[in-house]
């Protein structure tokens, strides 16, 4: 169902892991979903993009797309990346599967919470930057174990 | 390890090489239509016949309550829509529960908007239905309760005994889907007081396209195929005459080593549950721990989702499954795992492996193996993981 | 001679070897179920996917528009309900022709018991409708027009693309019956302008048990069957993957083979009626001369009763039909030779041979010199034929 | 679907043909449902049956069912043709299916109407004897060929 492309980066995803002091950490999805992406960046004072990192939870698509835009966006300006659509990352990755574009979508979202957490750390105004939609911790439920 | 190792047998099982060995005669040689007059095609309805009545007695019932059909889907909607068109002077409400297929599940939501009311049961933490609830859910105008007897993800067995017992005292017939069950575990219609059953063939070593519906005698619903006069003019349609063989033998031989079979298979589902269970932290097994079908285990593995996992079993040559087959692609998690309490995102990430004769003990070590190491990927790359640990 | 003669292809064909080749890797090896998620269940996908675009093109159909079923009798089931159902708002009127199979005609006489309204055309003495007055039964009500591409008994063609035209212009959907038509005339959807259509493998060499309704794009009729999620939601059910695979093996088959086949089996069906008619006095053909099936030919045998005939050519090896074969066993003549004119004990007289391209001239030459015997041992036994030879 | 009797009667059926002059002679059942049975008796001053014939149209079990009444009433006496019952018939034929139990019914009719046209003829009247249902004639239809 998946394209090489996605296996390959679902297999050995880029850039997996955190940074820790990260300019911007975004968060979006949630677990009722199915799905949560966090992404890290390390942005220099140029606002280049210097490093960047990723977690998730969810499907095949998830992770790669997850993977696609990390690499997306490393050593890129901080408005070049915001420039980034889902479309731009599922393209990458050979296409989606109709019902996992959302996951691109996901990807997309990550990179400008991310980045709106790195504006807002900074009092910077990014054009086009969107707030992230939700927090993923609202939602989340406890069972035992 | 090169060799696949398949561990969905709920999902479907491989025909056995005794079924379609069975069947190949009527492919090429026995063609013949069994409604035809002549000597060539009669004994092919001889076949239909002998396979009609090995099934029968493996269900403890009479050949003549043993109608044919094109898989369990089709037995359940026969059941159920057959009921509700033929019982709709005395009632319109259907009692089901909540964990059913969606064979059972969709055609009682259609029948929704035609006009039926259907109680959906809850179930409790193992899956198993509540019978006060089923008791007070029996109203003046309910005409079935179908039920069924064991869960095709978690693998738990109703009290499906208790349940007729329920039904009968009320009058209200009783359908249960033992697509998971037959073949698997002792079904006496008679002794259980099941008034309709659905089974299917590719379940238990059969062909794909073949099921049937058991149809307790007096019990009157209709056709729901409507056509010719075949199956004693309830199910219309060209018998699937090599179908019905390789089922009566699938049948045949599920029977007979049925008792072996799952001495084996709950050796290695219990050695299986159990390294998982003692090797991967923040897990649980789903269903109840007694009461399930030999050959099911079910886990959630907490900070992962079940797509990836089943993906990475894959490479390494492991068949496996998230829930029901069916419904793969879906981005719901599973009703059944919804219904038994677990919150999504456990659900989430859960795994179903089904078992079969054919698995090994090195089989299962493997498995386990891998589950263990892509668990430990997953949740690495997990951020509800990450905020679990930093939270600790 | 003591091998069989089979004339009886309109019941069922046998199932070719190639056929049986291409589904029994599918039982025991690549046994997965479609609906899985891992690659070796992927296969099957694959394998269920090529086939239906082999019949797609067969059609001149998109892939996305065809649906497998159970058989032939499911798809007119769904076909019709369906559609009775998904249009109730717009009408409740049916139309369809009194010749149909009983898949259809039961079917709607079901509807009739349901608050529907069925109109059951008439067809001229050769079995065929009459297009004025399909035009004159059309009402605002009217949601279906459902006639046979061509009959099962006397193997008449209807103007399928006159009636198509029709049913455009009046705006009303058009389901046919192909069951005896695909796979041995040329059918274009597009070009006949049919909207939906049903056709059965095991009826052009593809194995039993395995149907299949197309349904033009856009046409909104819901499932029959529901459950999983199965042929884009349409058609709940674990996919039969052998049966699948076997059916668009046999319509590959079937295709590529079907001019020369049809001009072998014309000209040894002229040549069978034929001789029949010069040296069987007292003897007509039934349907019409030309547009007919090639491999069909229908007898009616003055003064004798059909069973009787055909016990007689079986005893003689040679399986043969006298009307449907659902049906035998019944005590009623056929609907379809009392629709086109024929008194009763004319059509209790009738007999239906059936050709295959396996058929030789010495095989029918036999025949017809067994048919000739047989007639006149059971004329010389009969009370309507001294009648008749005293009336003289 | 038929015992071997029934296949070895139908095969191989006892007394076919006609009796010119027959003592009686009766035909019941009518084209439209597919059977006709003619029966012809040669009865003896003693009311003995010395000779019996049958025309049969009509499916395997119609044949069968005549050839064994034959059978049945050949040496018998009137009173005794008189009391043989369809079941006697079908036994004789080691059963027949369910679907073809009018076929006997038909045969015990047509020793009945063969009787009846008996009696008429010499102006007597049998104990148990019934007069034939319908005549076949008034149902026959025309074709052209
Ligand atoms: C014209 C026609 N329609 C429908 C059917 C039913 O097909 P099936 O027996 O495969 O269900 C048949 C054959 O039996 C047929 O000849
Ligand atoms: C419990 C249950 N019911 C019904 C079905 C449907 O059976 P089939 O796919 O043979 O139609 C299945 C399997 O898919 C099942 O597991």
């Amino acid at each position: 169902m998946y394209t090489e492309k996605v296996m390959e980066h679902f297999s050995n995803p880029r850039n997996m892991g955190e940074i820790e002091n990260a300019s911007g950490v975004g968060t979006v999805g949630n677990a009722k979903c199915g799905d949560i992406m966090r992404i890290y960046l390390d942005i220099d004072e140029n606002g280049i993009i210097q490093d960047v990192k990723f977690k998730t939870f969810g499907c095949g698509a998830a992770v790669a797309t997850s993977s696609m835009a990390t690499e997306l966006v490393k050593g890129k300006t901080v408005q070049e990346a915001v420039q980034i659509t889902n479309k731009a990352v599922a393209e990458a990755l050979g296409g989606l599967p109709p019902v996992k574009m959302h996951c691109s979508l996901l990807a997309e979202e990550a990179i400008h919470a991310a980045l709106w957490d790195y504006a807002e750390k900074n009092g910077l105004k990014i054009e086009g930057l969107r707030k992230p939609k939700s927090d993923v911790h609202e939602e989340e439920e406890e069972i035992e174990y | 390890m090169e060799k696949k190792i398949y561990l969905d047998n709920a999902a479907t099982t491989k025909t056995r090489s005794e079924v379609v060995e069975a069947m190949l005669p009527y492919f090429t040689e026995k063609f013949g239509n069994p409604s035809s007059i002549y000597e060539f095609a009669s004994q092919n309805k001889k076949a239909v016949d002998e396979s009609r009545s090995i099934i029968a007695k493996a269900l403890g019932a009479d050949s003549s309550e043993i109608y044919f059909t094109g898989g369990g889907t089709e037995s359940d909607n026969w059941a159920i829509k057959a009921t509700a068109d033929a019982y709709s002077q005395k009632g319109n409400h259907i009692i089901t529960s909540k964990i059913e297929h969606h064979a059972v599940l969709h055609t009682c939501e259609y029948l929704e908007k035609h006009g039926y009311e259907v109680t959906y049961l809850d179930v409790d933490e193992n899956g198993i239905i509540k019978l006060d609830q089923l008791k007070k859910a029996i109203r003046p105008t309910t005409i079935l309760i179908t039920i069924m007897f064991a869960n095709n993800e978690i693998g738990t067995i109703q009290p499906v005994k208790e349940i007729g017992k329920i039904a009968k005292e009320h009058n209200v017939l009783f359908h249960t889907d033992a697509v998971q069950a037959f073949g698997q575990v002792p079904v006496d219609v008679n002794d259980l007081g099941i008034d309709m059953l659905s089974a299917s063939a590719h379940k238990l070593g059969g062909p794909k396209g073949i099921g049937l519906l058991y149809i307790r005698k007096g019990i009157k619903i209709r056709s729901f195929i409507h056509g010719g006069a075949q199956e004693r003019q309830r199910r219309a349609g060209t018998e699937n005459v090599p179908g019905i063989v390789g089922f009566g033998k699938a049948v045949e031989i599920a029977l007979e080593t049925m008792d072996a079979r799952a001495q084996k298979e709950i050796e290695l589902r219990d050695y299986l549950i159990t390294r998982v269970l003692k090797e991967i932290p923040y897990t649980r097994v789903n269903g109840d721990r007694l009461r399930r079908l030999p050959n099911n285990a079910n886990f959630s593995f907490q900070f992962i989702e079940g797509e990836s996992l089943l993906i990475m079993l894959d490479m390494n040559h492991i068949c496996a499954s998230s829930g029901s087959a069916c419904t793969s692609g879906s981005l719901d998690p599973s009703h059944v795992l919804l219904a038994i309490g677990l919150p999504h995102e456990i659900a989430h990430g859960s795994l179903r492996l089904t078992l079969s004769e054919e698995n090994t003990k090195e089989e299962i070590d493997y498995t386990v193996d891998k589950i263990k190491e892509i668990v430990d990927k997953l949740r690495k790359m997990s951020p509800l993981y990450e905020d679990f640990i930093k939270r600790r």
